[in-house]
């Protein structure tokens, strides 16, 4: 059973800077890893080298079986979800407008929109503009993105935090249907409570090194 | 001794020697004392070609080996070859003043184009300066290193034909009517400014390799520490 | 087929929010006509002899006025709007493919009204054939002016200072854009052949459109 | 005893669209309010219209003794910080810069800037840039900015997210400080636990009405 | 007092004076150069004839750049950036002049390179008088137009697509700064006293930075 991620001794360096350091990383499929430290740690930064949004320069790593130092990851991207600090929607179109665009750029369903943004509970407020809602909503709209490209690797970067607490139970609805299809999840969050009752598998990290894996 | 004090101490002898001939060949009928300038000027047009070549080639040989090394040696070569680029143009348009009576004539396509290209690596530089991560600025600059060098050519071209349809009031058919000696002395020129040039480029490289270790430690002492909760009411 | 269906989206949203901002047309049109404006009236006595010289000054301007056109277009490119296109599968190439669909369409429009207002301000005496060769160069201009611009927006995004940036690096390589099109109008008027200018023109593009899906990948890569 | 703010009746549309409606708001010195709500309930635009930065179309509001629907806000606005879902930086600028331009407007001695990144535990990271610093760096960074500023009025919306346990003190200690100085604050929250033990007074909105107060 | 030293800081910041300013020069400036280079190349057969244009096309490219000032201006200027100021006690106004001061200083450097790059190279005739009387209206006309291109940021940013003719209105306004300065070295040229223009250009100046400070707070209060 071949992982979907597996990093070995992967380093990454940004502004001339070490910032990850020799890291170990392996997620199975099915599998739920937690990923927590203090602010500055590089936890974005290991998830979004997993996601290859930015490149390892040392050490090795694959992605859904692809080589992340190769072009090899470009296929693979499209399986990749990723829920990050700030809401990623283009602002000055309406929430539905956001989802249409994801779904015509990727291939699939539009119909399907509808249905998500009722699961989402944005069902009446698909014409706002996406910068003119609220910070939920967005966090919201993401969730629904996620839902419509249904990925073989969710990371979630304190996707839980914005959202109220029925929303909040949404996640943890995509969380299991990820890991239900095979899949594998990364969540990072500085909540210890989030993690224990969510994760199999729990990275710490403290100045771009794993200190300790539980 | 250091290669770099060997080639400059050559490039010395070299530019002492050519300057010494240069000043002594008798002047150019037409020109004058003017027709001197050509000792510099063409030196410095032919080493701009150069250095920019060199550029290019370390553009494409970071993009494929992607050694720091190649990114010192396209950035070093482009400094250098915006100096004499410059030195082309400030000597050629004293020279334009003296025989043509004014600095700039746009009936020559080889000014335009030498201006045009002067500005496309200043462009270069520009972007090299605005970037900090060391990574990020050789990725990007080898790449614009790599355009630029497709599009010399391709403004001297375009440039040239736009010429070609107008009636060209050339400058000279080519340095042939030069006399014998100052010929002579400009090609010594040549070969010295050659040499300056490839000593130059050593010490750029060795400097920028410095800075960048010094980047390197600088950037690394920075990181986030635990707050010190106490001190947040008396400060 | 995928490449070519993204790319169309991409530009589909891109014109979209162009509407929304719209600073395009409501900026850089109006500034580009007053300095139509503003030449004849700076020629002071030589005013007359605009019309003779309307269609340089057309091109000197389009240029330039467009660099700017085709800066706005690849500033709306943030890094996270990149991320958010990479893990939908969007290839870099498509991206600059609809970055170029949809720039070229507002540049269209952007040299459409310049140069009718260059016609109504200084009346030159256009012939029709002039007037087409004029409309051809315009397109092909506005394809490379575009390519340039998505380029050097990816060159220099998420710098500093980078619509000034972006202007530098474009403007040499913009040189031989402006002379094909001038003279492309030139030929005709002397009764010399276009062709050679219409291809230097269709070249270049070719070229930068060759580079710029090409580089797409590395271009990509250096953001990262 | 004059309160920090007074709405009364108060009502905010955006977008034509109704998203407060007659709320009754009041916050004493010394107080701590707590706000909660699902998203999109309004409670961003509540905090905003406190801060004068949305406008009150309805009803009336004093700010600091301004009057929010009058030009006297544009006094007191100095003496409020507000910090937001995203965090408010100049990303080309170092966080040292950050502040500099903080202390420069606003008025203030440039000397503490260093002591305050020391407390906040970003002293050795002065001359990263903004933008490219972790997103807990950044919140750390606004709330070196409310340390700055010491403010009569604290705006705090989910100020907690991003922010590792260590500097989630941090605010505690700051809210401390203002409601020591005799100033106000109100807090945003979708954790019930967060409120509780820190707030004197609970108000709970659904879609753009206070539905409770405790 | 305070208007002043806000005014001053975001200026400062806008420029980000410390480290960046000479790379600002060393881009602005060969931009500059850049533009003028284009025209006699867009020129063809007349390209010899080009010393007669100077003057003309510095103008026309100094609006050029008033338009980039517009441009870089309502790019900055998020909302975020303006809840920011406000809560700092920042009137708006401030933020106006501020914004109108960095762009004064980027517009004059680049009409200083342009003026001197375009008597090099295009060698008109002009006499000391003339450069002087250049220079004068220069200065103002950069005044002029980043007050401009300053409101016309702040409107299209500001009120968006709400009022889409706002940009459309303030724009026109460039003209008579234009074309007194144009005139401004006409007039020596003719002999006629230059003072009429250059007090027009004072007072469109004038007016446009009353204008925009006493709209500061209104536009300003229309983005929220
Ligand atoms: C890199 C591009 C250039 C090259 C390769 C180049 C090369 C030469 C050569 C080989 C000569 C001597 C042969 C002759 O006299 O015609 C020459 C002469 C000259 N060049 Fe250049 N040059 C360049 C750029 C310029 C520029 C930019 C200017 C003016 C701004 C300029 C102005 C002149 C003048 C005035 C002469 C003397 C003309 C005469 O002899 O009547 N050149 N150049
Ligand atoms: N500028 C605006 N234009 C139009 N509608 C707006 C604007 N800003 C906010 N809204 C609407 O106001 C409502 C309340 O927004 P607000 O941000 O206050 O909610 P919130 O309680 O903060 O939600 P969250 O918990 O997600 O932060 C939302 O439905 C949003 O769409
Ligand atoms: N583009 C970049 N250039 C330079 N340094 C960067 C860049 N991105 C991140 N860093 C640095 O990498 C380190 C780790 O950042 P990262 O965002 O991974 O931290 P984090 O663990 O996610 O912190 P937080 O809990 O605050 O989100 C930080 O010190 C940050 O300054
Ligand atoms: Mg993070
Ligand atoms: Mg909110």
């Amino acid at each position: 059973m071949t992982p979907l991620v597996e990093l070995v001794g992967a380093g990454v360096s940004l502004g001339g800077r070490v910032i990850l350091d020799s890291v170990d990383f392996s997620l199975g499929p099915g599998q739920v890893a937690g990923v927590s430290g203090p602010n500055g740690s590089g936890k974005t930064t290991l998830l979004r080298a997993i996601a290859s949004l930015t490149r390892i320069d040392a050490g090795d790593g694959m992605l859904l079986g692809a080589d992340l130092r190769s072009d090899e990851v470009y296929p693979v991207r499209a399986s990749v979800a990723f829920i990050g600090h700030i809401p990623a929607l283009i602002g000055t179109l309406s929430l539905a407008e956001n989802l249409r665009h994801v779904v015509r750029l990727r291939g699939g369903d539009e119909a399907r929109i509808r249905r998500v943004l009722d699961v989402v509970g944005l069902g009446e407020a698909v014409s706002v503009r996406a910068d003119s809602s609220s910070f939920g909503t967005q966090r919201r709209l993401e969730v629904a993105r996620t839902l419509l490209t249904d990925p073989r690797l969710l990371l979630l970067d304190e996707a839980f935090s914005g959202l109220d607490s029925a929303a909040q139970s949404l996640v943890d609805a995509l969380i299991e249907r990820t890991v239900g299809n095979g899949g594998g999840v990364v969540m990072v969050s500085h909540d210890p409570g989030h993690l224990r009752d969510r994760t199999d598998i729990q990275y710490r990290i403290e100045d771009g090194r794993v200190v300790e894996t539980a | 001794m250091k290669r770099v004090q060997i080639l400059l101490g050559l490039a010395a002898v070299g530019i002492a020697t050519g300057g010494w001939l240069g000043l002594n060949a008798p002047p150019d009928a037409l020109q004058g004392e003017y027709s001197r300038i050509i000792n510099v000027h063409v030196p410095s047009s032919w080493l701009a070609f150069l250095a920019f070549g060199v550029t290019a080639f370390g553009s494409i040989a970071w993009l494929i080996r992607r050694k720091p090394k190649w990114d010192r040696l396209a950035a070093s070569s482009a400094e250098i070859g915006v100096l004499f680029t410059g030195i082309a143009l400030v000597t050629g348009m004293i020279w334009g003043h003296a025989v043509w009576g004014r600095a700039w004539d746009w009936g020559d396509p080889r000014l335009a184009s030498t201006a045009v290209m002067f500005f496309v690596y200043l462009g270069y530089l520009a972007l090299r300066a605005t970037i900090d991560d060391p990574t990020v600025r050789a990725r990007r600059s080898a790449l614009l290193g790599a355009i630029a060098v497709v599009q010399v050519p391709l403004v001297y071209f375009s440039v040239n034909l736009w010429r070609s349809l107008h009636q060209t009031q050339s400058i000279r058919p080519d340095g042939s009517t030069m006399p014998d000696e100052m010929l002579r002395a400009m090609l010594i020129n040549v070969i010295a400014f050659t040499i300056l040039y490839v000593a130059l480029l050593y010490a750029r490289m060795g400097v920028a390799k410095a800075e960048s270790e010094a980047d390197q430690r600088g950037a690394s002492a920075e990181r986030v520490k635990p707050p010190l909760v106490d001190e947040v009411r008396d400060v | 087929m995928t490449l070519w269906r993204q790319a169309l989206e991409i530009a589909r949203v891109d014109l979209r929010v162009e509407r929304h901002v719209g600073e395009i047309l409501r900026v850089i049109i109006p500034f580009g006509i007053i300095s139509l404006i503003v030449f004849p009236l700076a020629m002071g006595a030589q005013a007359s002899s605009v019309a003779r010289f309307g269609p340089a000054i057309f091109w000197a301007l389009a240029v330039l006025f467009g660099m700017q056109v085709a800066l706005r277009q690849s500033a709306s490119d943030s890094q996270t709007r990149r991320d958010l296109y990479a893990l939908l599968g969007v290839d870099p190439a498509a991206r600059f493919a609809g970055r170029v669909l949809s720039g070229t369409f507002l540049m269209v429009v952007f040299m459409l009204a310049l140069l009718g207002s260059m016609i109504l301000l200084y009346g030159p005496s256009l012939s029709g054939q002039e007037t087409f060769a004029a409309l051809v160069a315009s397109g092909l201009v506005s394809i490379g002016l575009t390519e340039l611009g998505t380029l050097a927006g990816e060159v220099t995004s998420g710098l500093r200072n980078r619509t000034a940036l972006a202007s530098l690096i474009i403007a040499p390589l913009a040189v031989p854009l402006v002379v094909g099109a001038s003279q492309t109008v030139e030929a005709v008027t002397q009764g010399t052949g276009i062709l050679p200018w219409v291809m230097l023109l269709a070249a270049v593009d070719l070229a930068l459109a060759v580079a710029g899906v090409g580089l797409a990948r590395p271009l990509d890569e250096a953001t990262r």
